[in-house]
């Protein structure tokens, strides 16, 4: 019964959609006085030809696996999670606090624990708005708003007055112990004489998002608790009448919601950093939006989506470093990829509908 | 508290809400249209560098007014055209336009100007002056009422009069014109519309429209008014505590008022009452910073009850599929 | 009578993407008659008609208005040629006024205030001239289904319609509804406007048309004189075989008590009781019909005993005592007491729309083990044989399970649902309006799987509005009025002129010389009257 | 540069403002680059040693933890932080530049005491940090060293690196603190500073500038700047280019690392009392025997309350 085939709709749409993007991208930075196919190559060179650019790319796209899966899940039961900003934050300090106050004696369970306490703070972040919008019908549109300005503010607290090392300039707190380091991809898979990654700060973490892209998978479409998920996300009145219980659902998806974003934190602040900083989140919660919606609130999507917003930020970097095109260029690509891919893949979408239909005419 | 004190909390009350409240009705339009908006930060923003940056090359504020409203109403076009003709998410267009406008006001502004995203300081007549009531200076003697009118409600830019004005305005047209009937019944039922002989279309593009032009007033408000440059991101978010407010207001216009004043409200006293001295111990700056934030989680969880939106709002109409 | 037809299509054509929907079809309509159009689900009847009335566009074909080949791009241009049209589906907006909704599109300028004005003198007098009563400031949502009916009809007549079409106007009406509006329509035929009707009904096709056209998969195959034809030619020719159109069942051979009901009340969210005190028995091998208006407390009945809401009062099954307010008082928990139940609303209830058919096949019962792979992953290849079996075994078509809900017909989606509760083996069947909206083929296919269940020896307890699917179907009949139970009859003791009075809330006949309908609208009226103000107009 | 952005009319365009005068001078070239997010600051210093630029010159103590890590991999390229400290030990090619901004901010405290009528100064920091707080302990143990009773209001703009970026709200707690009897306003606090500067300019009292010379931005209402000279420290570093002799360098009033500024746009707000007065001061600290309490040393200021 459809108009087009199924892979024509999974693959060449969005292809298009890209190229469409990239192509009002050149004529921006032809607009700003520069060459696009410099530009372009130069950000396909640094990012996906060797790999330390592939490291660092892959580091950014770990990033916004979690904070992508984040809002997927919310998503699914039909919640819009905006608060992946302050859950990150929280996920930070809960990887901050069991990484200092913990003696781990060997990264894999400093990263177990580690993950238990990002998952659990950002939950618990998340737990309030969700308890209110099931409880009080609180919008949680404006609570998560709301929880991200207050989370900045209790870590500033905490930075400034509890964590900071005495006499330190910084807000951030003082550095992780050795055996809390995570491997980075440079450690795992260079060899005596080739160095590989050299010096990105790609880390384990990766694999624990691409785990969690797979478990959030089998979550949403292999577990009762995903069918119920997204049956409620589907029809309210429909889980009432199956017996699924709103409240419970609601809570437990923002949990899982609040949870994913957290563990953001043990790319950025146990695998990266190795200290808590400020500015933990690094507006990675917001991409997440951008991100969940491009790929569809389906994992492989984000995934996908995760890699393009990875390497336009590694390669937005490089473009700056080699050619002092401010940064913000890479900010309009990635609102014009978001925009045609996202938003405008209709029109795309349609031409491409009428002539699989003309064809399949012709055939017949 | 006394007078004194008050009347400058509440003036700078004013203040800080007249762009909430003119986004907040910007996004009243569109979304009782039926089409959301995330992207009120990013019309604001787009809108408050291309007033300032034309009001100063222009050296006239309302050229620059004007330049602001347009390149807000380009972003409504593209929301329009990819929430309504196209029939895209318009959550994902909205989140695409404020990284738009985020990215290409640094661009432009850094090739313009080379102040690092900011505009030059505006002068005199590229500059929102502000407006004397009449009277102000004479009645200011008069107990009570007199520093309430001379101080508090007189010596504003005109768009902060502009946008307390638009609340009756808006609630007129909304409620008491063919227009609003028409605009209210869109964002409810468009298929009961489309079948009683009126476009769709045009409504919703009129909708969005209004709500373009009134984020140009926010935008132009904070960049020529309130400041008289443009700086990088001077919004600051106020396009989300815009939506929020309107989620708080139920969609409604008086209510609107009552939210950003209230928005404007817990801000300026968090401002002005930074560092209260509780004796034993003082209250932290972070937590007064954090106030306005908590008490209006409070405020919804114990007093406002489900906000219930325009029931086709977020969803394309589609006769075919 | 002239010979120019008031309609005629001549060829038109429409797909929807790579469904055709409508094909090549002709059909003349002639002034001053009422036009009947019969079809099963998603024959493309509605798809005719709202292309007439300019809500889809033809790919290609014609349109005559008396005479005069007229363009209809668009709603506008019908309301012009003076077509109105009454959807299945009312286009009304839900918190606006009457008045509001009769107004919007035909105001009489830029201001609200002259065109209320004028549409409410207008409203009063149309009010007295065909009986259509509505208050012109109530909103739209507090109205009844058959009211708010009255007001898609206001509409129509208000922009002047000569040519009035009504898609499955009766679907949601009482008797004494459809009779109110079968009687306003033959007064407006005898005006000299043009009707066209849909209706799934052969009795109303009987009763009041003149003519009669078939369709049958997107092509008009027949258009007869309704003098020169019978029900039985006329569902065969839809259907493209026999159709028996009575429920053949033998007499119900009660046993044991299975369901009680005992002094059971329900308040809703905004404060108004909605079930006062009912009490009621279902014994295995028996249908007890309850009839009743929609909105008189039915739906809250299936809805409690269903787990959707919660309740005081006793509520024994088997014997043993449920929870009505607790922890057990949700649909997993009747499930486990062998209580199914086929909601109302089969979309926003009884299925997930954009779910496949095998999904919604586990819909309510995905913590049952045998669709489970383990402790934490569901077997879908388990679900996927399990809906396989039922739609064979029920006849859902198309016959693929992994369609989703929504791109099957109503009919078939009904079918997906009794195929689910009923294979359950229930001790009791909750079932609400089995065959609403649903075309004469599957109803019958559906009858017989109640009453078989029945003869199982299962209780089944059935609400409907349709009192001859109650007659039918049922051994016993109860009617609710205004959250109570005003009487119990047997079908072969009652008639539809009693049930219909009893579902108004007149318990005794009423004097010979008062209109029916105005006895049933003086109460229903006086009902809405006593909700608005316990609502306290919040 | 760091997350302020580069042309934040004070500490990051200061350091441009050196750079661009080195290159003009020499007519040598160097690369610059602003950071978006934490990750990259690490990516980016590797980057630029590893094309062979020497020295590389950061600015902001968020800096100085990554060079710590990423130095000891370019033996041969020399780093500089401004405003943070690597230890010189361990990390031989490492020039940390520290700036004595307390002492700066207690002068222009001082002057700001001065000229206040009202006996109430205003202070308005960015956000909450420790860096901050070291300008207002500064500023206030100025403020108190000429009149014991003035009273300093100090205030910071919010808890979000938008903070840094909001002019409005800067305006707002500007107009806080004059309703609050505050005539002299000192800001510390980046792009949100600029709208304080502007407040006081529209309301016709005076404010301090920071880090650059911002007394042209508004002349006749800008009392001062405090100097943090910035400029200076890049300039030098890239002048000495590879040679660059490492370790710590504490800039602070005798080596004219930080100062106030004085130039003919606040000529007629700085009367010759206060210029005596200041300078007599400045020789005091320099000598030692006026020590100003630095916030850094043991987290406490003993002139105001964080
Ligand atoms: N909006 C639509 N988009 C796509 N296809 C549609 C749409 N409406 C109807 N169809 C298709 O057109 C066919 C005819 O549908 P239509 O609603 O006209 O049937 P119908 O005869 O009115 O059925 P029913 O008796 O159930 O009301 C359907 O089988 C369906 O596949
Ligand atoms: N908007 C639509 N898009 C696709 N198919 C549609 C649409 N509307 C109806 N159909 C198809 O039309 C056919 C019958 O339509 P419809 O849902 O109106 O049946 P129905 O029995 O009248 O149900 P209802 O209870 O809703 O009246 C089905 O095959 C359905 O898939
Ligand atoms: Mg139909
Ligand atoms: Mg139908």
């Amino acid at each position: 019964m459809d108009k087009m085939p199924a892979w024509a709709d999974a693959v060449l749409v969005p292809l298009i959609s890209i190229l469409l993007a990239a192509l009002i991208s050149a004529l921006v930075i032809l607009a700003i006085g520069h060459n696009p196919v410099e530009a372009f190559s130069i950000m396909v060179k640094e990012s996906l030809t060797s790999s330390r650019g592939i490291g660092n790319t892959l580091y950014y796209t770990t990033n916004f696996i979690f904070t992508g899966l984040a809002v997927a899940v919310a998503f699914h039961a039909r919640m819009f999670n905006i608060g992946g900003e302050g859950q990150v934050l929280l996920g930070g300090l809960g990887v901050a606090l069991v990484c200092l106050y913990v003696p781990w004696p060997h990264w894999t369970l400093a990263l177990v624990g580690a993950t238990v306490a990002a998952g659990v703070f950002g939950a618990a972040w998340a737990l309030i708005p969700a308890y209110l919008q099931a409880k009080r019908g609180s919008h949680i549109v404006i609570t998560t708003i709301m929880f991200n300005f207050i989370a900045a503010a209790v870590l500033n607290y905490v930075l400034v007055n509890m964590l900071r090392p005495r006499g330190a300039m910084e807000p951030a707190s003082g550095p992780f112990p050795e055996p809390t380091h995570l491997p980075t991809f440079q450690e795992m898979f260079s060899t005596a004489d080739t160095v590989l990654f050299r010096s990105a700060p790609v880390n384990v973490s990766f694999f624990l998002a691409v785990l969690a892209c797979f478990a959030v998978w089998l979550l949403i479409w292999r577990t009762r608790l995903g069918y119920q998920i997204r049956a409620f996300g589907h029809s309210e009145s429909a889980a009432r009448y199956a017996g699924i219980s709103p409240v419970r659902i609601t809570v437990i998806a923002m949990l899982i919601s609040g949870g994913l974003a957290g563990m953001m934190a043990l790319n950025a602040t146990m695998g990266e950093a190795e200290r808590l900083v400020l500015n933990a989140s690094e507006g990675a919660g917001f991409i997440g939006i951008a991100v969940a919606l491009m790929g569809r609130s389906h994992p492989f999507g984000i995934f996908m989506a995760a890699l393009l917003f990875g390497f336009l930020y590694q390669g937005g970097l490089e473009l700056a470093f080699w050619t002092g095109i401010p940064q913000q260029l890479i900010t309009v690509i990635q609102a014009l990829v978001i925009l045609f891919t996202g938003a405008l893949d209709n029109m795309v979408r349609m031409p491409l509908e009428k002539l699989f239909l003309a064809l399949r005419k012709g055939k017949a | 508290m006394d007078l004194a004190t008050l009347i400058p909390v509440l003036e700078s009350t004013i203040r800080l809400s007249t762009p909430l409240l003119l986004a907040c009705l910007a996004g009243l339009f569109s979304e009782r249209a039926g089409i959301f908006d995330i992207g009120l930060e990013g019309k604001m923003l787009i809108a408050a560098f291309f007033s300032a940056a034309v009001a100063y090359s222009s050296g006239n504020v309302w050229i620059g007014l004007l330049a602001g409203i347009a390149a807000s109403l380009t972003l409504s076009a593209i929301h329009g055209l990819a929430s309504i003709t196209f029939r895209g998410n318009q959550l994902i267009s909205g989140v695409a336009l404020n990284f738009l406008a985020s990215g290409l006001t640094v661009l432009i502004s850094q090739n313009w100007f080379r102040q690092g995203g900011k505009t030059p300081t505006l002068t005199d007549g590229a500059r929102l002056s502000e407006w004397h009531l009449p009277f102000a200076d004479s009645l200011r003697d008069v107990p009570v009422l007199g520093p309430i009118y001379s101080d508090l409600l007189s010596g504003h830019a005109p768009l902060v009069y502009l946008a307390f004005a638009l609340v009756p305005a808006t609630w007129w047209v909304l409620f008491r014109t063919r227009f609003g009937l028409r605009l209210r019944a869109v964002g409810e039922a468009p298929e009961a519309v489309d079948t009683a002989g009126v476009s769709v279309v045009g409504l919703r593009f009129a909708a969005v429209a209004i709500c373009g032009i009134l984020c140009g007033i926010a935008g132009a408000y904070m960049a020529t008014g309130l400041q008289p440059f443009f700086g990088k991101e001077m919004t600051a978010g106020r396009g989300y505590i815009a939506l929020a407010a309107l989620i708080f207001s139920k969609w409604r216009p008086w209510y609107a008022l009552g939210a950003c004043l209230l928005f404007g409200f817990l801000q300026a006293v968090a401002l002005r009452f930074q560092n209260i001295d509780l004796g034993a111990f003082t209250v932290p700056v972070q937590v007064m910073d954090a106030l306005p934030y908590i008490l209006t989680v409070v405020i919804l969880a114990g007093f406002v009850g489900k906000a219930i939106p325009p029931r086709a709002g977020g969803e394309p109409y589609v006769k075919e599929r | 009578m002239t010979d120019t037809p008031a309609i005629e299509l001549k060829g038109i054509s429409k797909s929807f993407g790579p469904v055709q929907a409508n094909k090549d079809i002709s059909i003349r309509v002639m002034p001053g008659t009422i036009h009947g159009i019969i079809g099963e689900n998603g024959a493309g009847k509605s798809t005719l008609m709202s292309i007439l009335y300019g809500f889809y566009k033809a790919d290609s074909g014609e349109i005559f208005i008396n005479g005069r080949q007229t363009q209809i791009p668009d709603s506008q241009a019908a309301i012009a040629a003076g077509i109105g049209m009454v959807f299945q589906h009312f286009k009304l907006v839900q918190n606006f006024t009457v008045l509001e909704n009769v107004i919007l599109g035909a105001e009489d300028g830029g201001l609200l205030k002259p065109s209320l004005a004028k549409a409410r003198g207008v409203l009063q007098h149309l009010a007295q001239e065909y009986e259509l009563n509505v208050d012109p400031d109530a909103m739209i949502e507090d109205l009844s289904v058959g009211h708010q009916q009255r007001v898609e009809i206001l509409k129509a007549l208000y922009r002047e319609a000569e040519i009035l079409i009504l898609d499955e106007p009766t679907g949601v009406l009482t008797p004494a509804e459809a009779d109110h509006l079968f009687r306003i329509l033959e007064g407006l035929k005898r005006e000299g406007k043009t009707i066209i009707l849909i209706t799934h009904k052969l009795r109303e096709i009987m009763e009041i048309t003149d003519t009669v056209s078939v369709m049958r998969r997107g092509e008009m195959t027949a258009t007869v004189k309704t003098a020169e034809t019978s029900p039985e030619e006329l569902a065969e020719l839809m259907v493209g075989r026999k159709v028996l159109l009575r429920v053949d069942k033998t007499p119900a051979k009660p046993g044991k008590s299975v369901l009680e009901v005992e002094n059971l009340r329900h308040t809703d969210s905004a404060g108004v009781e909605r079930l006062k005190g009912i009490s009621l028995k279902v014994q295995a091998g028996e249908i007890l019909g309850i009839a009743g208006v929609s909105g008189n407390g039915q739906s809250e009945l299936l809805q409690v005993l269903g787990g959707m809401k919660t309740a005081t009062g006793t509520v024994r099954v088997n014997g043993e005592e449920i929870d009505l307010t607790g922890r057990y008082s949700d649909g997993q928990s009747r499930r486990a007491r062998g209580i199914s139940h086929v909601p109302e609303d089969r979309q926003h209830e009884g299925l997930i729309m954009p779910y496949t058919a095998w999904e919604n096949v586990a819909f309510g019962y995905h913590h049952d083990p045998k669709y489970q792979k383990n402790a934490i992953l569901m077997d879908n290849a388990a679900i996927k044989r399990d809906a396989e079996g039922k739609i064979e075994r029920f006849d859902v078509r198309p016959p693929n399970a992994n369609l989703a809900a929504r791109n099957f017909s109503g009919g078939n989606q009904q079918k997906i649902v009794l195929a689910r509760e009923i294979e359950r083996n229930p001790d009791i069947l909750l079932v609400g309006q089995p065959t609403r909206g649903v075309d004469i083929g599957a109803i019958e296919f559906i009858h017989q799987q109640i009453v078989a269940l029945r003869d199982q020896g299962k209780a089944i307890l059935l609400v409907s509005v349709e009192l001859d699917e109650i007659l039918s179907l049922s051994d016993r009949v109860a009617v609710m009025f205004d959250g109570q139970i005003m009487g119990e009859r047997l079908p072969s003791e009652t008639n539809q002129t009693e049930l219909g009075l009893l579902m108004a809330g007149v318990t005794q006949m009423p004097d010979k010389d008062k209109p029916l309908i105005h006895v049933v609208d003086e109460q229903l009226d006086a009902q809405k009257e006593r909700e608005a103000k316990r609502h306290g107009h919040s | 540069y760091d997350l302020g952005g580069k042309f934040d009319k004070s500490f990051n365009e200061a350091a441009y403002n050196g750079a661009e005068r080195w290159a003009e001078e020499t007519g040598g070239s160097y690369r610059d680059i602003e950071i978006q997010a934490e990750a990259q600051r690490e990516q980016a210093l590797r980057r630029f040693a590893e094309a062979g630029f020497n020295p590389v010159v950061t600015t902001g103590f968020s800096y100085a933890s990554q060079i710590a890590a990423v130095a000891p991999d370019y033996p041969d390229t020399k780093f500089v932080t401004i405003d943070g400290y690597v230890d010189p030990e361990a990390h031989p090619n490492v020039l940390s530049i520290l700036f004595a901004e307390h002492q700066g901010s207690y002068l222009v405290g001082m002057m700001a005491a001065m000229a206040s009528e009202s006996d109430t100064v205003g202070f308005v920091g960015g956000m909450d940090i420790p860096l901050i707080r070291k300008f207002a302990c500064g500023y206030a143990q100025g403020v108190l060293a000429v009149n014991p009773d003035a009273t300093v209001i100090a205030n910071m703009t919010g808890t979000t690196p938008a903070a840094w970026n909001d002019p409005v709200k800067g305006a707002e707690l500007a107009k806080a603190q004059i309703s609050q009897g505050a005539d002299v306003i000192y800001a510390a606090a980046g792009g949100t500073g600029l709208g304080v500067l502007q407040t006081a300019a529209d309301e016709g009292i005076l404010s301090i500038g920071v880090d650059s010379n911002q007394n042209y931005l508004h002349p006749g209402s800008v009392l001062t700047s405090m100097l943090k000279r910035v400029d200076v420290a890049v300039y030098d570093a890239m002048t000495a280019g590879a040679d660059l002799q490492t370790g710590v360098i504490a800039l602070g009033l005798d080596s004219n690392g930080v100062g106030y500024a004085l130039d003919d746009n606040n000529a007629d707000l700085v009367s010759e009392e206060m210029k005596a007065a200041v300078d007599a001061a400045r020789e005091q600290i320099i000598a030692g025997e006026v020590t100003v309490h630095d916030y850094s040393e043991d987290d406490s200021c003993p002139a105001l309350d964080f």
